[in-house]
């Protein structure tokens, strides 16, 4: 038996995420807002983007949620940073439990909140800019 | 340099009292024999196990230690409490059964299991503080009534029962009347004779005694059909061998627990009110869940609901910083439901979210209270930082419920907006 | 000079091993947190049961730990299998249950309680060593048969049941098959898939772990309705705040009795060998219950019974001089019944009330066989210089069963004569 | 707890009786004797008299049956001796408990089985001493 404080509810990489998350906030004068929430558990999720030349400059969250919720939305905002739209709108919640190195169960749902916001900012942005929207239909 | 460790959790269990654990040492390998067994390994078992029968006979001022049925724990102790009474009465007394909105789980399943089988159920509600109104108790009970339910103490969010008054009821109406003491035993005195119960259930592990031990008191004229079929252990009752070492370590627990029963309840009572007062102090926008300290409220638990943030973050950080709680939140709860106790006293569905309970425990002391409000006063600041409500609150999109402000719409409406489905 | 004392009451339960007694020590007062919880109090003690889970898993070759119940004890894991599997598979699979003859009170009682419920019940004779012939449950199987409860060894006379081979006939049926390997576990291997059951039970009381705790294996395929309602534990089918020391301190009697079993076979059956040799050799008249030591009997009980005279006293002496024996006697019963094993392998009214089970375990040495033997001779002698009986005997007004001489009426006969009743 | 050793079944008086048994063996021609059976059991249970001018002179017991069986009937024999056959046949087994400290509930019809054995052996004497049961009668 290891040290009381040592044991931890999720692997260290979601803790770290849940602890330090990165992008925390709100994109100054963001290019697209994606809020959502999650009927099954109430938690809320929003996504702001900084969309430059197509790619996703920047990318931050804030999160009404539980530790894998908060961990999640900063887990797809490091990850989908740098993206393309077209990449971006390929994101998978996989791809967000794979890096974080798995979730339980019971929590899967969280990573599929932050690709639902993530889609959602994307939707946003596009349906400001109808003609992007169009070319890329 | 460490962290404080701060143990909140005491409405979920406690750790074992120095002098039960030591009573219980020599149970596992010197004293191991079974009570039925005829030889001295036996004979040396069933002297203890009198003995601790009769301090937790003590307790809770039964006539005899006899009206005592040991089981498995406090779950095993309702489901033959209600169980067991039904089946032993309801050809009797009848197939109805009256029960309040916010019992444990171990006492609506078991209601829910009843109903399933033959068996009418009438919930009573309770107010916004969670209390029993004994009236709609008394209008619930019908010629069919074989048994009313209602606990001592809610666990959730620690409001006393007014059991004693029901009981009259159930007297008068002739009606048995079964308390689940289990959020109540050790942290308020119990007199069985006094509340006027015919059965009453708790397990030992939430006053400084062992886990895997739970007590049955039925007195004699309730009849309870026994549901562990074997041998005649328990006086036929309860069958499988005895668990000895827990049983032993139950009683010194009980025996702890009178004599230091004032004590206890004035210190964790008194570190209950500075827990209280500090957070409301220091922390905005937070609710208080049931009774404010004082009467009508356990002196262990604080059930609060933070806004604009949710509950499980709180309580990872709080246990980042050493200090364990639990939480009623649909998030900490594997159904991803919230407790039903906070649907019953009508929480708000934000405010559910953002649930926190807090039980002490004696030895908790003035610093672990003090260093849990500066601890939690950070983490809700860190949390709203985070959470896209309360930047909403401020901009005036989502108005508080704790607080109105007049200002936006609630929380559910908005959560209903985006998700595009009512929360639950 | 103090008398030896030699504890020869395995069968009932035993000592906890001082490697599980010292795994279980910190989850008193350290570790003392419920595995529901979320905080660290509550994962630290996740780890540990999830190891103790597999340990146990693997003690009986288990799929996976995922379908092992902790309940809380062998009695309760009966109860579950039998009344859990009938209700979960009544209506698809049918009302008929066959179980043997010689089942233990757990068994027999729950299925009582189903006989009582709907349910109809076949019980299978065994042969006069207490085998039960495979053959004949293959015969008590009807279409509506359900549920198959045989034990794999029994408890009073130690046979080992031909489960292998009934539940080759059980699996050609579609019938699930359910073993009680509560005298078993810990003294033989067990292979829950190379058996070929659906269910099995027992409790790590009997091979050095704690009380408290009992274990149900179900295949993945083999429903079970839960009978403790209440919380999500153990997946939903078992309710209540775990017993963890009690679950941690059967992980550890699960990793000794795997590493240690050949070993412990070992000695424990060259004991069994020598205290058969040895009272055979120096007491006359007294007869082996069930099998001779060997493939068909467990290693570590002997079950025989004393002609002329009574159970209890030879137990009561035997204790005295420090020996620690159970008997099937009704005398020692508090029903006053003889034991049902006994009575099912058509054992002899007389002898039936002479009966002592003795039953070896690993820290039992060739000195405190020795002394067994020794003291129970001259027992033996003392109690029938005190019986009518053997006088009876030796002037031939009653018959030997053991040995017939031809002369004189048998003891029933006698017992019935002069009590004016037959004797049950 | 006191040490395992120091346990008993039965209460000191009773393993006394039990131990070392009072008054066991067989009258040398027995005047009377009563071999009495228990259905509950199936205890047996053996009483020897010297009868002496109306009196129990001797009272012998052998028995089979567990521990408070044969201490039943050590102290039986013992109550019983140097009383007149009067006395004797007025004899309870409430005598028994009460002089062994009490038996468990489920042990009382051990000392019930002393008290039919002394009358059985009473009945013995009287059916072969005709004149004096008629004179008693
Ligand atoms: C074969 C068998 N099954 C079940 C049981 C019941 O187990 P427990 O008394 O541990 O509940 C026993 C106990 O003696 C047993 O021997
Ligand atoms: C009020 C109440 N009743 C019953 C129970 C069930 O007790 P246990 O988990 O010890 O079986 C609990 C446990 O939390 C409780 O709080």
């Amino acid at each position: 038996m290891k040290e009381t404080k040592e044991y931890t509810l999720y692997n260290d990489t979601v803790m770290d995420h849940f602890l330090n998350p990165r992008n925390m906030g709100d994109v100054e004068q963001a290019d697209g807002v994606g809020e959502v929430g999650a009927a099954a558990c109430g938690d809320i999720m929003k996504i702001s983007l900084k969309i430059r030349d197509g790619k996703i400059e920047d990318a931050r969250f804030k999160t009404f949620g539980c530790g894998s919720a908060i961990a999640s939305s900063s887990m797809a905002t490091e990850l989908i940073k740098g993206r393309t739209l077209e990449e971006a709108k390929n994101f998978s919640n996989q791809e967000v439990v794979d890096a974080l190195g798995g979730l339980p169960p019971v929590k899967i749902h969280c990573s599929v909140l932050a690709e639902e916001a993530l889609k959602a900012a994307i939707e946003d942005y596009e349906a400001k800019q109808p003609k992007v929207a169009l070319a890329t239909a | 340099m460490d962290k404080r460790s701060v143990y909140l959790d005491h409405q979920t269990t406690t750790p074992v009292l120095e002098e039960a654990f030591q009573a219980m040492v020599p149970y596992f390998r010197e004293a191991y024999g079974s009570p039925s067994s005829l030889h001295r390994f036996g004979l040396q078992v069933r002297e203890g196990l009198k003995e601790a029968r009769q301090k937790i006979a003590q307790m809770i001022n039964a006539e005899s230690e006899e009206d005592l049925i040991f089981t498995s724990g406090g779950t095993e102790s309702a489901n033959l409490a209600i169980k067991g009474f039904a089946d032993a009465n309801v050809r009797t007394k009848g197939n109805h059964i009256v029960v309040s909105a916010i019992e444990h789980p171990a006492v609506m399943n078991s209601v829910e299991y009843l109903s399933k089988h033959g068996f009418e159920v009438t919930q009573v509600p309770v107010d916004i503080i969670g209390r029993i109104n004994p009236e709609d108790v008394g209008a619930a009970i019908t010629p069919k009534t074989a048994l009313v339910a209602v606990h001592l103490v809610n666990h959730d969010i620690g409001t006393i029962q007014p059991v004693k008054e029901i009981a009259k009821i159930t007297a008068e109406k002739g009606v048995a009347l079964y308390a689940d003491a289990q959020a109540a035993a050790g942290w308020m005195p119990i007199d069985v004779r006094d509340l006027g119960v015919q059965l009453l259930s708790f397990s030992p592990h939430r006053f400084y005694g062992p886990k895997g031990i739970g007590v049955l008191y039925r007195s004699r004229k309730a009849r309870v059909t026994s549901h562990i079929h074997g041998g005649v252990q328990e006086g036929g009752r309860r069958a499988g061998t005895e668990n000895v070492p827990a049983i032993i370590g139950a009683g010194v627990a009980a025996e702890f627990a009178v004599r230091e029963m004032d004590q206890r309840v004035a210190h964790v009572a008194m570190l209950q009110k500075r827990l209280y007062d500090g957070l409301w102090k220091h922390v905005q926008y937070i609710k208080l869940n049931g009774p404010v300290p004082g009467p009508l409220r356990i002196c262990n638990t604080l059930n609060l609901s933070t806004e604009f943030i949710e509950g499980e973050g709180q309580l990872l950080l709080l246990d980042y910083q050493g200090i364990a709680v639990a939480s009623g939140s649909s998030c900490v709860s594997k159904s991803l439901k919230v407790s039903h106790v906070l649907s019953a006293i009508q929480l708000d569905h934000a405010l559910a979210q953002g649930n926190i309970i807090m039980s002490l425990g004696k030895d908790n002391t003035v610093e672990d209270v003090d260093y849990v409000v500066e601890t939690f006063a950070k983490i809700v600041v860190k949390l709203r930082n985070m959470s896209p409500m309360w930047k909403e609150f401020e901009e005036g999109v989502i108005d508080s419920v704790i607080a109105p402000t007049g200002r936006g719409k609630s929380f559910t409406q908005h959560a209903a907006d985006i998700s595009g489905k009512p929360a639950h």
